[in-house]
């Protein structure tokens, strides 16, 4: 595994791309190791605010060497980051997690499900699944709020992607189980990111169909590294690092497989 | 230039450390700086069985600091003894493992369990806010202090740094029954005890719903506790509490600490540690100090 | 809506206050602000006598807070009741006094003083950490605070809330003990004692050496102890400590607060008293909440 | 006295004019009524700092409605405000304190003494007497700590400058009242602007010639409108707030006449 490392580098662009939802270019040779799944941590400047900001990493542009995030302002600190102009500096730690198996997808067809700004990371992951050709088939299902489908036409280009809106405005009303149904889409494994009430339904679903299910957590984080043991969840056996059924969804995940963990 | 200070016959080739709680056992750390730059690595917390901790949320951010509730998992001695003590003797920095239990036994079994293990120091956790039973009790209350104290000084083989809390009304009184009980050091601040609530959730932000305050909001009042406590006793205190920088650092060594520890701001910037420990050296270069030992204790 | 709340009997017209010390007695910032839009005005700490207050340098800016050390500077309670009572008598808002003192019979003779004023409520300060003699030491000990809170009581004319400091071990045990002595109030809390060192000059920053934390810094510490006090009493709380915004504000109303006080912020933005009682206005709306008292102590 | 108020407005210009010392003009009506002397509090944006910065006013435009200030970076405070650009949002509390009396320099021979970042205040102050035209004779001494003359030229299109350096390299080698010896200068009244130990200087040199001195004093600062307590200074008379000789420097001063002042 790489080196994880914290650097000082620039805003490339950034534009409003749905209410309150934001996309960041980021220059970074950090963009050569990035895995779909991983995250990045952004250091607020307004130094009232000490703790990085954990932001998923949305697509990778290795030969320019610049990442992607797309995120939603939720407080201070993304209010702070959705004000970067081009060529602002900007400090992140990175890359930070495990990020999805891809070789969980060989053969097979897979769902890659996003709800809300879980969304993001599901583009890469579309991306070097359609890139590596070994996944049987691929198919994005994606929860919005609304009909600002955002990222859509970007996951479009790498697979099939099926909506679900929760006021009904596009695709499925309702959420992405609901799309699933309406659509009869069938998979051998899935991969996932979004709220918890969605990645409990995943992991449902997985069960009842006896196939393998990825999903990615999220908690508060301190450090972002392992060392503080903020952000753990309970898992099945014992964890590695302590031995007392809490992974750290920092270091440990924040990809685990939907079995191995209780939520 | 002199940076190497002495704190109970053990020699530092510096005096930063780490916190408790706040970098592991080193490993994860190690990534970004190197370990062998350091004065000591104080680890995590160990008790002498694996800790759960607390549940979910832990941390909350507040302005200039931050509150956690770890609840002090760890994996337990066995594991502890096994794993990261080898880990930390590959590099050429020293060893104080931080101790913490429930019951006088539960600390004393782990100091008993170290005795042979070779690390430097012992750092005794009576102090931590996020655990229901013991601990803290024995830090804010005087007697109770000097009754665990000289029992873990009965059992140790190694010199006992004792972490004293500062939610307490006096801390030189905490300071003087540790000392009388034949505390080798102290180490201080331990976090204030804090809360957040989320007012649109109208819900605590913490599971546990108080939780241990720290970062630079915390350092006036840890300053104040190092200054008064070493006009207080005559062991060696390790200063602690929201440093940033080595200016932070050495606010800490002018009002009488011996040595000082990085905690919270690993957190906000990895290589923290190790730039506090080469701007201390540019300040002596700066201001032609010989040796450090001139600096502590040295405001007026 | 309602947002009117009462203490003892008295109404006020919304929960916002001023934190003492850091207001005046109103009368520099209602060039900012329009003091009839607030519940109460605290004043700066008035004694029987004027007093000098510490030497300069008194105040020191710290990382999310402030250190001041003024040491009570007060024109003492002749001038007070000519000057500073009548102007803020021109105003649809109440008045709370400040009383500060060296022994108990200075607080008592100014809370005599104040008798027949028509002024609202005393606070009785026994926690300001700038002041040598008195003062303190009542605030600390809770057979102290007993005595000096009934030998007041006895000759109060207004209702009386007492100050309590936070730089104790067990703020619940404190706040008992002036219940117990009759206070009719609580308001909590004052500064927490801190130091700051220029590291250049190796000098204290502030004259008097140590001096009190307030500001965003110590909100997470006031927020717990008023969350734990009201727990532990009847009587009602007004919270502060670092307000900056309605948000904090309501921090401390959830938390168990009866009325809450802006004191440090007013520093940083003149007009924060207004901002937070409109901004306390408008969450009530955004949340369709239509008496303030179903806030108060409502977090879970 | 018009009202004091906290407006949020715009940078003009900065440019570092000496090492470490800079000089920006600020967008603001209070220009209009800003008085030689008179000084601001500006807000950092950076929230780990609570507390505004105090700065005296160097220079009015009241056309065009805009204020100088020319300030050395003695910390974190003023290193921000030296990296505002051109149209980047600041917020300033004003106008503050007193001001000096231009009405003492009727028919007088004036000196206006500054010491290093105690020079800007002189400025607006020498361009006042001028065009009022009152003052029978204006001299400007100014102590600088080498060749680097920040606001020389300005002050020289409105009175004699003369000029003293610590380290010889221009004018009289030393301090301002060396540079008053060396040239013979007299006055019937003084107004100052410096570091503590020149202004000990002036008060003994006025004291001895029997004349007038008023100074300008500073002190560690929270709220500058007189609310805190925290900027006082020692008055020979009891004060009018707090009846114990403590004056405030914000709202009393920051300019006194220096036999009322013990400094």
């Amino acid at each position: 595994m790489e080196q994880k490392k914290k650097v000082k580098t620039k805003v490339i662009s950034q534009t409003e791309i749905a209410d309150g939802i934001y996309d960041m270019w980021i220059e970074t040779d950090l963009a050569q190791t990035a895995k779909a799944g991983q995250f990045l941590c952004i250091y607020p400047h307004n130094e009232s605010m000490l703790l990085p900001r954990p932001i998923s990493i949305c697509e990778t542009d290795r030969e320019k060497g610049r990442l992607r995030i797309v995120y939603r302002v939720a407080g201070k600190g993304t209010e702070e980051l959705s004000l970067y102009h081009t060529g602002r500096n900007i400090r992140i730690l990175g890359n930070l997690g495990n990020g999805f198996p891809l070789e969980a997808a060989v053969g097979k067809r897979v769902f890659l499900i996003g709800g809300g700004i879980g969304i993001p990371p599901m583009l890469q992951l579309a991306k070097d699944l359609k890139q590596e050709g070994k996944a049987a088939e691929v198919t994005v299902i994606a929860g919005y709020r609304n009909k600002q489908l955002f990222l859509k036409d970007d996951m479009g280009k790498y697979a099939a992607v099926y909506v679900a809106t929760e006021d009904g405005s596009a695709g499925t009303e309702g959420n992405v189980m609901d799309a699933i149904a309406e659509n009869g889409l069938e998979a051998d494994v899935i991969m996932a990111c979004g709220p918890m009430p969605m990645l409990r339904a995943v992991k449902r679903y997985a069960e009842e169909k006896g196939i393998d299910a990825y999903i990615s957590l999220e908690e508060r984080m301190a450090c972002g590294v392992g060392a503080c043991l903020g952000c753990v969840c309970k898992t099945v056996e014992k964890d590695a690092h302590s031995h007392v059924n809490n992974a750290r969804i920092c270091t440990d995940g924040p990809v685990f497989s939907a079995k191995d963990v209780n939520i | 230039m002199n940076t190497k200070v002495k704190i109970a016959g053990v020699e530092f080739k510096n005096p930063v450390m780490t916190a408790s709680g706040t970098f592991g056992s080193g490993m994860e750390y190690s990534e970004f700086v190197d370990l062998n730059r350091l004065g000591a690595v104080v680890t995590k917390g160990v008790a002498s069985v694996p800790w759960e901790g607390n549940p979910t949320p832990r941390i909350a951010e507040t302005y200039g600091g931050m509150l956690n509730a770890i609840g002090l998992q760890n994996p337990g001695i066995d594991v502890f003894i096994e794993r990261d003590i080898p880990f930390l003797k590959k590099f050429d920095t020293r060893i104080i493992v931080n101790v913490c239990g429930k019951t006088v036994e539960d600390y004393l079994d782990v100091v008993e369990r170290l005795g042979d293990t070779g690390v430097d120091m012992l750092e005794i956790n009576v102090s931590c806010p996020n655990v229901k039973e013991g601990a803290i009790a024995f830090g804010q209350k005087a007697d109770s202090l000097y009754a665990i104290t000289s029992a873990v000084k009965k059992k140790a083989r190694q010199p006992v740094i004792m972490k004293l809390s500062p939610n307490v009304t006096d801390i030189t009184e905490m300071a003087r029954a540790a000392e009388a009980a034949g505390a080798d050091a102290l180490s201080m601040i331990n976090t204030l005890t804090g809360m957040k609530i989320d007012v649109h959730k109208r819900k605590f932000v913490l599971a546990n719903r108080t939780g241990g305050l720290s970062g630079p909001a915390v350092k006036p009042v840890a300053v104040r506790m190092v200054y008064q406590t070493a006009q207080a006793v005559k062991i060696p205190i390790i200063g602690m509490g929201g440093i940033a920088n080595a200016e932070d650092a050495l606010e800490f060594l002018l009002a009488g600490a011996t040595a000082v520890a990085v905690g919270a701001m690993n957190f906000a910037n990895p290589y923290t540690t190790v730039e506090v420990a080469e701007g201390i050296e540019d300040y002596m270069k700066q201001y032609n100090i010989e040796d450090i030992h001139s600096l502590i204790g040295s405001v007026e």
